[in-house]
C-alpha cells in the first residue's frame, strides 16, 4: 500500500487547496453554489487571475504548510481569458505532476483539471473526487514541514 | 436636430452577441446606449449555446465577461421586457418610445439568491431549455443572465404571494407597473437576431411527434453543462444515453419545395460537425455519429480544418444524402431512409437531431415596421453588399442576423461596423450625453500598520442559516491586524455602504475584507464604496462565504462555519500585504495608420475620418484599390468599378487622410496610444509617422496555379483573369462554347487546407455572366462541395435553372486537362468523374477556367513582425479571438481586416474594415489610455534578461531592453494574467495585486490547523 | 588525448596572439591525482598549462554567464550544450565567444576509479583510450575505461561539440540512444519505495548549494533559496526544505538541463541528484519533443507552447 | 599504561551507550559521516576522515532556538541539550577544531549558551592518525596526527591495539569511571615508547607566520581575482570545515508553529552579507573569497591566537574544480616568503 498514513486519524479533517482561475474555474465554483450542489468542506480556494498565474512553488508550498491535496483549476484549453496562459501552464503542471509522482507523492495527492464558468456540477465532482481520494491516502507527511 | 448637433445616444434593439458588442463599442467611445431587449436578460442564442466553433469554446465563459461588462456599463442602460412600440423625428435626432413590462422583482434588491424559485407552487416547462426541463413562475432566465435578479412570469404567476414573504431583501413588488420610456437617441441599431426555423413545418420528419427528434438548439441545451441534464447526453424519450446520433442538415434552408427558403443559413454545416464532435467527447468516443447533408458548408476561418479532423480523426461520419422521411420504430428509436449509391438505404438511430435554418419571426417582422425599414422576401431586413449595415432608413443601422445568416463572428463585426456608422453620424456629439464619475482624492497610507475591518454578511438568510455569524464575527475581531469586524443584512445594500464608508473614517481603516459572496459580482461594487471612502480600490479583498461556502455545505453547518473563518484568515492574511496600486494615465494620440489600400484598408480609412480621426493610409502599389480593381460587379449586379473610384476618390480628398503610396512599412515601435512607425518609399526615403493605433488591411492574393496548362493554353485562365476578360467584352471569352470552370485550384487540399470562401459564388457570377453573353454556352462547373452560403445560394440555384452543369469531382482524382489535336484544331480536353452520376465525362473545352485560392499578401510575415501580431498557419493574421474579437489582436492598439485576415467576399471586408474602424476608435476617443493597475512588474537588480517572461507574454507586454539584458513591463498593454510571474526563475517578475507575497501569505493561512 | 592537448595550446596561442578573445577558460593539472582543473589563460606564454585529459568533466560554460570579455572556451559536447541555451537565454551573445570544440570519450568518475582499486595511493593515470591504467609508484593496475565514467557520460547523446569555431581531434561517433530506461525502472518501483529511496537521499544533503552553483544554467543574481519575501524554501535542512529545494532546482532547468551530470558530481555528500534530473529530462523529450542545448534555433519547452500538448495528466471526474 | 583491544572498541561504546548520546564515524551510503550509534558495531574504526566534520555535534547544521505555539503568547527557549554526549572516534584535525570554536564560541567575549551548554557535555574521544590523507596538511596549522588538543581522551592506533592518553581532566574522569584506568599520562603521544615509527611525516606547505605577514599586506592583491575567478562560490568549504561556525537567524512558521532558528551559513554565499538596502558590501567572488582565506589565516590569529583552519583537508578533497587550499596559501606564503 502506497498509501503512507492510512489509519484514518481521529478529528482529522483533510485539508485541500484549491488554485483556481478567475475567469473559468472560480466562476464554475460560483455557479455551483448557485445550482446548490453540496460537495464536501474540505477544499480553501485561492483565487488566481489565470492558471497561468500558478509558481509551482505555490503548490509546493501549500504541501510544506501541511495541505493533503492541491487542486489546480484553469479554464478549458482556447477558453483562456488570457488568450494562452493555461497553455503555457499546462506544461508546467504537467511536469510538476510527473515530478511529484516520481519521488513518491502518492498519485491524487496533486490534480489538475479544467473547469469551464457553467460547469458548476462538474466543479462540484471534482471536489468530490479529489477528496475522496485524499481522503483514502489519508494525512500527507511527506512534504510537510513540521516543527516539534 | 438640435442647435448643438444631433444627440450622442444611440438606440440598441436586441440584446443579443450582437447588441451586446453595439452597444459596449458605442458606450466605450463616447455615447450614451439604450440597450433593449424582449426578453428577461441579455445574451441572445449565444447565452444557450454550449461549446462554440471551430475552437469548442465553452460559449458562456467568453460571453459572460461581455455580459457584466455591459451591466455595469455606466452609460449603457439596459432596458429589459421591454419594446420599441414608436420611433418618431429625422435621423440625430429621433425619439423612441419603449414600452417596458414589469419584473415584479427589483434588480437593485434581489440578491439572486433563488429562495423564492424554492417556494413558487407553479411549475411550467422552461422555454430556454427548449421545454427539456422545468421551471418556476418566478425565475432567472438563465443562471449567468444580467441582470442577475429573478423576474415573475405574469403569464403564469397565481400572485399567491409566497415569494414576496419569502424574500429576505423585500425585492419582490407584485404591484409593479407596465412603463413607457420616451428615449432621445440620434441613431438605431437594429440587431434583433433571429429564430430557429420551426422543424414542425416539415411533416416527414415527425418533429413533435417523435420526441427523439430535436432541433440542433435542443441538442445545444443538453450539451450544455448548466442545460437540462447537466451536461449529460440524454434523449428525451427514455432519459437513456443514444448512441448512435444522425444529423438532418438543411431543415428549413436551401429548401424551394418544402418551405419556401432559397437561400442557406451558413452555420448549420459547422454546428452540426462541432455537435457531433462534442457528442462524441461526451461519451467518450462511444458514439457513432452520421451527419446527412447536401454539400457541406466549412467555408469559415478555420473551418475546413474542423471539418477535415472531424472527419479523418474523430470519427464523424459524412453522408451526401437527402433524407426524405424518418419512422419511429416502437423503442422510440427512428429509422432514416435515404438514397445511396444507386439504392435506399435504411438506418436506425437512437436520436435525430435536424439542424434548423435561421429565419424572421413575426415579432422582428413588426418591429421593422415600426421602424419602417424595407426588408426582404423572407422578412430579413434588406441591405446592399457595397453598404452592407445601412438599411432603407438613414440613421437606422442592421446588424447580426437580422440582415442575413451570419455566424458570431460575422455578427460581433456587423454590429462594431454598425457603430462604427451611428460614430460617423453622431461623431459631434461624442461625451455630451455621457457621465462620468468623480471620486474624493485618495487617503495616503503613509506605511502606517495594517488596519483592517471586516464585514460579514449574512445575506438574508443565505449565509446565516448555514454559517454561525456571530461566531465567525468574533474569531475574525481576534485576527491580527483587523481593528473592527461587524456583520450586516446584506453588505451590498445601500444603507451597508454607507455604513462601510463611516466605519472607515471612523475607525481609521486602511484595508476592507468582505466576507459575503463571489467577488466576480460584488468586488466592483465594494471598490466602489472604498473610492468613495477615499481609499484605493486595491485595498479590498472578499471572503466567498456564500456560494463557495453556505450554499455548497447546506447540510454541515459546523463544517461550514470552520471553513468561513479559514476563507476570512486568508483574506486577512492577504489584506495585510494588499498595498493601494496607482494607476497611470498616457496620453493618446489621436491619429490612425491604415496599411493596404485595398477597400478595406479605404473603407477602414474613411469611417475613422468620418468619425473625426486623423489616418495615415500607406499602400505598396502607386495606386488604391487592390484586388477589387479586379472584381467588376457583384452578384447583386452592384458596380464595383464604380464604388472604387468613388472610394479612392473620397479618400484622396480627405484632409483627414495622408496617403502614402508606393511606401512600405520599414521599421514599428510604441504601443497602443504612441506608436511610431517608419515608411519608407523606393528611393529609400523614410518619413516617421506618429499614431494610436494601427489597422493591418494589407489584403491577400490569388495564388497561380499549378498544372491545368495554366500558362501553357492562353483558353486556361484563372477565374479572377476570367472575370476581367468577361468585363473587358473579349470576344474570345464570351463566345467560347464550351466553358469549364475548375473549383478548389489550390484550396482544401494538403498545401492550402482552407477553404477560400468566395470562388463558389464567384464561379455563379461567371457562368451566369457567360450565359448572358453568350445564350448558346455550354457551361460546366466541376466542384467538390458547392458553398454558395448565405443569399448567395439563390445564384446557385440560377446557374442550375439556366443550364450550367454542376459535377462533381473527388479530390483524390482531379479532373485532367490535356490538348488534343482533332480536325487540325488544338482542343482544351477536360476528363473528370462525376461522383454523383459515377461515370466519367470527356469535355472538349474551348475555355478554362480555374477558382484558384486567396492566399495572404507576401508581406504579411513581415508587418506580423514589425507589429508582434500572430499568423496562423496559413499566413493569415490571427485575431485575438476567433468569436468575440475577430477584429482585434491581442496586442493592443492593432486591429485587422479584409483579406490579411481570411478569404472574405467585398462585402465581407467592407463590413470587417467598418468594424475594425469601431474598434480602433475606441482607442482614439480616449482622452488617455490607462496603465497600472493589476500588471506585472520586474524587479530590475534581479532579473537575468533571459526573456523567458517576453517570449511568453500574450499581450506582447513585456519587451527586453538588450543593452541592460533586462525586461520591460509595458503597463499599457500589460492584463496582470502573471504568467511572467509564474515563470520567471529569478523571481524578479510579480504581479501587483497578486503578488507572490499575497498568494503565499494565503498559503500558508490557509491550512494552519488549530489557529 | 596528448594530440587535443596540443592542437588546444596551439588554438589558445593563436587565438591570444590575434587578439580574438581576451581570455581562453580550459583544463590544468589539478593538485590531485585524477583530477584537472579549470584555469584561465590570457598570456600566450601560459598555454603550456593547458591539458586535456579524462578529468576534464567540468562544464566550464558557467564561467561564460555575464563575462565582459571575449573568451575562449574548450568545450565538450555537454559543454556546448550548455553555451547554447545560454545564447538562447542572452547570457552569452554568440559573438563573444569563440568555442574551441573538443569530441568527448566520456569523462572518467575519480570515485569510479578508487572504488576498483581500493586504497592503493594513485600516482599515475594513462589513459590508452580503451582502459584506464593506474600506478601507485609500485604496481600498475588496470580497468575498463567504460567502466569508470560518470554516470551523465553514459547516457550521453551528444558526444560532439553542437556548435565550434575550431575543432579539436576527432570527431566521436555519438553512440547512446537514451531511452530514459533508468527513469523507466526507478517509476516501476512502489511510490512507497520511491519516496524512501528520496527521502534517503535528500537527508543527506548539506545545502551548500555546489549543485546549484556548478550548474551551467542556474544565474539568477538572487536564487529563490536566497529570496525572503516571501520566503519560498527555508535555508536549513529541514527535509521538507530539503526536498522543496531540490525541487524547484530541477523544476527551474526544466527544459533547459543539458544532462552534464556537473551537479551530481559537485555534489559532496554523492546525493542522487540524477534520478530527479534524469525524470525532468524524460518529461520534457517524451511530452515536448525536446533534448535542450541540441537545437539553436528551437524555442525552450517552458518558453511556448502547442494546444495539443498531452494532457492525460488532467483530472477527467 | 593501557591499551584497549581494537576489537573491544564495541564493547565500550556499548556500556557508553546507556548514559551517553554517542557519536561515532558510520558510513551513510557509502559516505563516512559522524552519526549517533544505537550499538557498539556501528562504529567505523579503520576510516582516514568523515566526509563531513562532527562540527554538527556542537552546532547542528539547524537548531530551533525558540518556539511558540498557536495562540499561546509564550516562547520557549531550546538551550537544554539532553543528554550528555560522547564523541568516538574524531581525528585530532577535528578535534583541534573544538578548540578553536571553544575559543570563538564559549570562552570568549560573548558565550552562546547553545554551544556551550552542549560543549560543556560532550567528552571526545579521538583516535591518532597512522595514514594522513593526500589532502591532510594539519602540521601547517599548528596541529598533527597525534594532536591531542581538543580531546579529552586520545587514542593512539597500534595496529591491533589502542593506546589511551588522557588530555583533559574530563578525560581522567571518565577514564576512571570506565575502567580506563592506566592511561598514560605525561607521556606525549607519539613519542615513540610504542609506536616511534608511526607518526606520519606531513610536510607542511607553507610557514604560517610568514602567511600571516604577507596576508596583512595581501587585502587589495590582484591574486584574489585571480583565485575567485575559479571559485564557483559553494558552500562545500564552509561546510565541511570543521571550524566554520557562521550562521543565519530566520524566524519561519508552519501548522501554527512559529520558530526562531538558526541555521549555517556560508561567507562564500553572495547573500550572506546582503543587507536588507539591497547593499552589499562583499558583492563578488573576489570579495567573498579573499574574507575566507583572510578570516581563517589573518584575522583569527589576531582575535583568537590561532588560525581558523585545522587542516583537515575536507575542502581541498571536496572541492569541485579543485581550488586547492594549499596552493593558495603558498602562493601568498611563498610569494611574500620568497621576497
Amino acid at each position: 500500500m502506497d498509501g503512507e498514513m492510512n489509519d484514518r486519524v481521529p478529528g482529522w479533517e483533510p485539508r485541500i487547496v484549491a488554485f483556481l482561475c478567475n475567469w473559468c474555474s472560480y466562476a464554475g465554483a460560483d455557479s455551483a453554489g448557485v445550482g446548490r450542489l453540496q460537495y464536501p468542506a474540505a477544499v480553501r480556494v485561492i483565487r488566481v487571475p489565470c492558471a497561468g498565474r500558478i509558481n509551482p512553488f505555490f503548490i509546493l508550498s501549500a504541501f510544506q504548510k501541511g495541505a493533503d491535496g492541491v487542486l489546480v483549476s484553469g479554464c478549458h484549453p482556447g477558453d483562456c481569458h488570457y488568450i494562452s496562459g493555461n497553455y503555457s501552464a499546462r506544461r508546467k503542471f504537467a511536469l510538476l505532476k510527473g515530478l511529484l509522482e516520481h519521488i513518491g507523492i502518492e498519485e491524487g495527492r496533486l490534480q489538475f483539471t479544467w473547469v469551464s464558468a457553467s460547469e458548476g456540477e462538474r466543479f462540484a465532482s471534482v471536489i468530490d473526487t479529489v477528496t475522496e481520494k485524499v481522503l483514502a491516502l489519508g494525512p500527507a507527511r511527506r512534504m510537510e514541514k513540521r516543527y516539534t | 436636430m438640435t442647435p448643438s448637433g444631433p444627440t450622442g445616444a444611440v438606440l440598441v434593439l436586441g440584446g443579443g452577441i450582437s447588441g451586446i458588442q453595439a452597444a459596449l463599442d458605442l458606450a466605450d467611445s463616447g455615447f450614451r446606449v439604450y440597450l433593449v431587449e424582449r426578453r428577461s436578460a441579455i445574451g441572445g442564442v449565444m447565452a444557450g449555446l454550449d461549446k462554440t466553433f471551430p475552437t469548442n469554446d465553452c460559449s458562456m465563459c467568453i460571453l459572460s465577461p461581455k455580459l457584466v461588462e455591459c451591466g455595469r456599463h455606466l452609460n449603457i442602460e439596459v432596458l429589459t421586457n421591454s419594446e420599441l412600440t414608436a420611433l418618431e423625428g429625422v435621423p440625430g435626432a429621433f425619439t423612441a418610445t419603449i414600452e417596458q413590462q414589469p419584473r415584479f422583482v427589483s434588480t437593485e434588491k434581489c440578491t439572486g439568491c433563488g429562495e423564492c424559485a424554492k417556494v413558487c407552487p407553479v411549475k411550467l416547462p422552461d422555454s430556454f431549455n427548449m421545454g427539456l426541463s422545468d421551471r418556476k413562475a418566478i425565475y432567472r432566465l438563465y443562471e449567468q443572465a444580467y441582470p442577475h435578479s429573478y423576474m415573475i412570469d405574469s403569464a403564469v404567476c397565481r400572485r399567491c404571494g409566497l415569494c414576496a414573504r419569502k424574500c429576505s431583501a423585500g425585492a419582490i413588488d407584485l404591484d409593479m407597473q407596465p412603463r413607457t420610456l420616451s428615449i432621445p437617441v440620434g441613431a438605431v441599431i437594429a440587431c434583433p437576431g433571429f429564430e430557429p426555423f420551426d422543424a414542425s413545418l416539415i411533416a416527414n420528419y415527425g418533429y413533435g411527434t417523435f420526441p427523439n427528434v430535436i432541433t440542433s438548439i435542443e441538442f445545444e441545451r443538453i450539451l450544455s453543462a448548466s442545460g437540462p441534464s447537466r451536461g449529460r447526453l440524454l434523449r428525451p424519450s427514455d432519459g437513456k444515453e443514444p448512441h448512435r446520433i444522425a444529423w438532418i442538415q438543411c431543415v428549413g434552408s436551401r429548401d424551394i419545395h418544402r418551405v419556401d427558403n432559397n437561400y442557406c443559413s451558413s452555420v448549420c454545416c459547422t454546428y452540426a460537425i462541432k455537435e457531433a464532435v462534442v457528442a462524441r467527447e461526451h461519451s467518450g468516443g462511444n458514439l457513432e455519429t452520421t451527419i446527412f447533408h447536401i454539400d457541406i458548408r466549412t467555408h469559415g476561418k478555420g473551418f475546413e480544418r474542423y471539418y477535415e479532423r472531424a472527419k479523418n480523426e474523430q470519427g464523424v461520419r459524412f453522408v451526401r444524402s437527402e433524407i426524405s422521411r424518418i419512422y419511429q420504430d416502437g423503442s422510440g428509436s427512428l429509422i432514416l431512409r435515404f438514397p445511396e449509391n444507386g439504392r435506399i438505404s435504411e438506418e436506425v438511430y437512437d436520436l435525430v437531431v435536424l439542424s434548423v435554418g435561421m429565419v424572421q419571426d413575426r415579432a422582428n417582422r413588426e418591429m421593422a415596421e415600426r421602424l419602417g425599414l424595407h426588408l426582404d422576401s423572407h422578412g430579413f431586413c434588406e441591405t446592399r453588399t457595397l453598404s452592407p449595415v445601412e438599411t432603407s432608413v438613414p440613421g437606422i443601422f442592421a446588424a447580426g442576423a437580422f440582415s442575413g445568416p451570419k455566424d458570431i463572428p460575422e455578427a460581433v463585426m456587423g454590429a462594431s461596423a454598425a457603430a462604427a456608422e451611428a460614430s460617423a453620424m453622431l461623431s459631434h456629439s461624442r461625451h455630451t450625453l455621457t457621465q462620468r464619475k468623480s471620486y474624493p482624492p485618495e487617503k495616503p497610507l503613509l506605511g502606517g500598520r495594517p488596519r483592517i475591518g471586516v464585514f460579514i454578511c449574512h445575506c438574508g438568510i443565505n449565509i446565516a442559516s448555514v454559517v454561525d455569524i456571530a461566531s465567525v464575527r468574533d474569531y475574525a475581531a481576534g485576527l491580527p491586524n483587523v481593528v473592527l469586524s461587524e456583520e450586516a443584512l446584506f453588505t451590498c445594500s445601500q444603507d451597508s455602504q454607507r455604513m462601510i464608508r463611516e466605519r472607515v473614517a471612523e475607525h481609521r481603516l486602511n484595508r476592507v475584507v468582505v466576507a459575503a459572496c463571489t467577488p466576480r459580482t460584488h468586488e466592483p461594487l465594494f471598490q466602489e464604496t472604498l473610492r468613495e471612502a477615499g481609499l484605493n480600490k486595491h485595498l479590498f479583498e472578499m471572503a466567498n462565504i456564500r456560494d463557495q461556502c453556505a450554499w455548497v455545505h447546506q447540510g454541515e453547518p459546523e463544517k461550514a462555519t470552520q471553513k468561513a473563518k479559514d476563507l476570512i484568515r486568508m483574506s486577512v492574511a492577504r489584506a495585510k500585504l494588499i498595498e493601494p496600486l496607482p494607476q497611470a494615465f498616457l496620453d493618446v494620440n489621436r491619429t490612425a495608420l491604415v496599411i493596404g489600400g485595398g477597400v478595406a484598408g479605404m473603407v477602414c480609412a474613411s469611417s475613422l475620418a468620418d468619425q473625426g480621426f486623423g489616418v495615415h493610409l500607406v499602400e505598396s502599389a502607386a495606386e488604391l484599390g487592390g484586388n477589387a480593381r479586379r472584381i467588376h460587379s457583384t452578384n447583386d449586379g452592384a458596380d464595383v468599378d464604380a464604388f472604387v473610384s468613388r472610394l479612392v476618390e473620397s479618400v484622396s480628398g480627405n484632409p483627414s487622410i495622408t496617403i502614402h503610396t508606393g511606401t512600405h512599412i520599414s521599421d514599428v515601435s510604441g504601443f497602443v496610444g504612441n506608436f511610431r512607425t517608419m515608411v519608407e518609399n523606393a528611393e529609400g526615403i523614410v518619413e516617421e509617422i506618429s499614431h494610436g493605433v494601427a489597422i493591418i488591411a494589407s489584403g491577400g492574393e490569388a495564388s497561380k496555379p499549378d498544372g491545368y496548362l495554366y500558362g501553357v493554353d492562353p483558353r486556361v485562365l484563372t477565374l479572377q483573369e476570367l472575370e476581367d476578360e468577361i468585363a473587358r467584352g473579349n470576344p474570345d471569352v464570351t463566345s467560347s462554347r464550351n466553358a469549364v470552370l475548375v473549383q478548389c485550384v489550390g484550396s482544401r487540399d494538403e498545401d492550402r487546407p482552407y477553404c477560400s470562401r468566395t470562388c463558389c459564388s464567384k464561379a455563379m457570377k461567371l457562368a451566369l455572366a457567360l450565359i448572358e453573353a453568350n445564350p448558346l454556352v455550354n457551361v460546366y462547373v466541376l466542384y467538390r462541395d458547392i458553398r454558395t452560403y448565405g443569399f448567395d445560394e439563390q445564384f446557385y440555384l440560377e446557374a442550375r435553372e439556366r443550364g450550367v452543369r454542376f459535377l462533381q469531382y473527388d479530390p483524390g482524382n482531379r479532373p485532367t486537362v490535356e490538348i488534343v489535336e482533332q480536325d487540325g484544331r488544338k482542343r482544351l480536353r477536360v476528363v473528370t468523374t462525376d461522383l454523383v452520376l459515377g461515370r466519367e465525362f470527356s469535355i472538349d473545352a474551348d475555355l478554362l477556367g480555374l477558382a484558384t485560392a486567396t492566399v495572404p499578401s507576401a508581406g504579411a510575415a513581415e508587418l506580423a513582425g514589425l507589429f508582434k501580431v500572430p499568423l496562423n498557419e496559413d499566413g493569415f493574421f490571427m485575431e485575438a479571438h476567433i468569436k468575440l474579437r475577430p477584429v482585434d489582436f491581442p496586442t493592443e492598439g492593432v486591429f485587422v481586416c479584409g483579406l490579411a485576415h481570411s478569404p472574405k467576399t467585398i462585402g465581407e471586408s467592407i463590413v470587417q474594415a467598418k468594424a475594425a474602424a469601431s474598434r480602433a476608435a475606441l482607442v482614439l476617443c480616449r482622452d488617455s489610455i490607462e496603465a497600472g493597475g493589476t500588471v506585472s512588474v520586474i524587479d530590475g537588480p534581479k532579473c537575468s534578461g533571459c526573456g523567458v517572461c517576453a517570449a511568453l507574454c500574450p499581450f506582447k507586454a513585456i519587451e527586453m531592453d538588450e543593452s541592460e539584458r533586462k525586461a520591460v513591463v509595458n503597463e499599457a498593454l500589460c492584463k496582470g494574467c502573471g504568467l511572467c510571474a509564474s515563470s520567471c526563475r529569478c523571481g524578479a517578475a510579480d504581479v501587483k495585486g497578486f503578488t507572490d507575497g499575497e498568494i503565499c501569505a494565503m498559503i500558508c493561512s490557509s491550512v494552519a490547523r488549530g489557529l | 588525448m596528448t594530440d587535443c592537448t596540443a592542437r588546444i595550446r596551439e588554438e589558445t596561442a593563436r587565438l591570444l596572439a590575434e587578439g580574438r578573445v581576451d581570455l581562453v577558460i580550459g583544463f590544468e593539472e589539478g593538485s590531485l591525482p585524477l583530477r584537472a582543473t579549470p584555469c584561465f589563460i590570457t598570456e600566450p606564454g601560459d598555454t603550456g598549462r593547458l591539458i586535456w585529459n579524462a578529468f576534464c568533466s567540468n562544464n566550464l560554460a558557467r564561467y561564460l554567464i555575464r563575462s565582459d570579455r571575449k573568451v575562449g572556451i574548450v568545450a565538450k559536447g555537454c559543454d556546448t550544450r550548455a553555451i547554447v541555451e545560454l545564447i538562447k537565454e542572452k547570457q552569452v551573445r554568440r559573438e563573444d565567444v569563440v568555442i574551441i570544440g573538443v569530441p568527448c570519450h566520456g569523462m572518467v568518475d575519480p570515485h569510479e576509479v578508487r572504488e576498483r582499486f581500493g586504497d592503493i595511493r594513485i600516482q599515475t593515470v594513462e589513459d590508452t583510450g580503451g582502459k584506464l591504467v593506474a600506478g601507485d609508484g609500485t604496481a600498475l593496475l588496470s580497468m575498463n575505461r567504460e567502466d569508470a565514467l560518470h554516470r551523465s557520460c553514459r547516457v550521453c547523446v551528444q558526444r560532439n561539440p553542437v556548435i565550434s569555431d575550431v575543432l579539436v581531434g576527432e570527431e566521436v561517433e555519438e553512440r547512446t540512444r537514451d531511452e530514459f530506461t533508468d527513469v523507466a525502472d526507478f517509476a516501476s518501483r512502489s511510490a512507497g519505495e520511491r519516496w524512501e529511496y528520496i527521502a534517503g537521499e535528500m537527508s543527506r544533503c548539506i545545502r551548500c548549494n555546489a549543485c546549484r552553483n556548478a550548474c551551467p544554467l542556474c544565474y539568477c543574481s538572487k536564487c529563490f533559496v536566497d529570496e525572503t519575501r516571501p520566503q519560498w524554501v527555508g535555508r536549513g535542512t529541514d527535509p521538507s526544505d530539503v526536498l522543496s529545494f531540490h525541487l524547484m532546482r530541477v523544476l527551474h532547468l526544466a527544459g533547459r538541463c543539458v544532462e552534464c551530470g556537473a551537479c551530481v558530481r559537485a555534489c559532496p555528500m554523492g546525493v542522487d541528484l540524477g534520478t530527479l534530473n534524469r525524470r525532468m529530462s524524460a518529461d520534457v523529450a517524451r511530452m515536448f519533443g525536446c533534448r535542450p542545448g541540441l537545437d539553436p534555433g528551437k524555442p525552450a519547452p517552458l518558453s511556448t507552447f502547442d494546444p495539443d500538448d498531452p494532457q492525460d495528466f488532467m483530472l477527467e471526474p | 599504561m593501557r591499551t584497549i583491544a581494537r576489537n573491544e572498541i564495541g564493547r565500550l561504546l556499548d556500556g557508553l551507550l546507556a548514559g551517553y548520546a554517542v557519536y561515532a564515524p558510520v558510513r551513510r551510503k557509502g559516505i563516512l559521516v559522524f552519526d549517533r550509534i544505537r550499538s557498539g558495531d556501528e562504529a567505523i574504526l579503520d576510516y582516514a576522515n568523515t566526509r563531513t566534520s562532527p562540527k554538527h555535534v556542537l552546532m547542528p547544521q539547524m537548531e530551533t532556538l525558540l518556539s511558540s505555539c498557536g495562540e499561546d503568547p509564550g516562547v520557549s527557549e531550546h538551550t537544554d541539550c539532553g543528554k550528555p554526549a560522547v564523541l568516538f572516534g574524531a581525528r585530532p584535525c577535528d578535534a583541534r577544531a573544538f578548540l578553536f570554536l571553544d575559543k570563538v564560541l564559549r570562552d570568549g567575549q560573548s558565550r552562546d549558551v547553545y554551544y556551550a551548554n552542549r560543549r560543556d557535555s560532550l567528552l571526545v574521544i579521538s583516535i591518532g592518525c597512522t595514514q594522513p590523507r593526500e589532502t591532510c596538511f594539519c602540521t601547517t596549522t599548528g596541529g598533527g596526527p597525534l594532536s591531542a588538543e581538543g580531546s579529552d581522551i586520545l587514542l593512539e592506533d597500534l595496529g591491533s591495539v589502542y593506546l589511551a592518553h588522557v588530555a583533559s581532566s574530563r578525560g581522567a574522569e571518565f577514564a576512571a569511571a570506565h575502567g580506563l584506568l592506566d592511561t598514560c599520562e605525561g607521556e606525549p603521544p607519539g613519542s615513540g615508547t610504542v609506536n616511534g615509527g608511526l607518526q606520519p611525516a606531513i610536510e607542511p606547505p607553507v610557514d604560517l607566520g610568514l602567511l600571516k605577514a604577507a596576508l596583512d599586506r595581501s587585502f587589495d592583491d590582484p591574486l584574489w581575482l585571480t583565485l575567485a575567478e575559479k571559485c564557483l562560490g559553494c558552500g562545500i568549504c564552509s561546510y565541511l570545515c570543521p571550524a566554520c561556525h557562521c550562521f543565519d537567524i530566520v524566524d519561519e512558521e508552519a501548522a501554527g508553529v512559529r520558530v526562531r532558528n538558526r541555521v549555517w551559513d556560508s561567507c562564500q554565499f553572495s547573500c550572506f552579507t546582503a543587507q536588507a538596502s539591497g547593499f552589499n558590501p562583499r558583492p563578488t567572488g573576489r570579495e567573498r573569497y579573499r574574507q575566507r582565506i583572510m578570516h581563517k589565516f589573518n584575522y583569527c590569529i589576531d582575535n583568537h591566537g590561532m588560525a581558523g583552519c585545522v587542516g583537515c583537508g575536507r575542502c581541498v578533497s571536496e572541492c569541485p574544480v579543485n581550488l586547492d587550499m594549499r596552493q593558495v596559501l603558498a602562493a601568498f606564503g611563498g610569494r611574500r616568503g620568497g621576497n
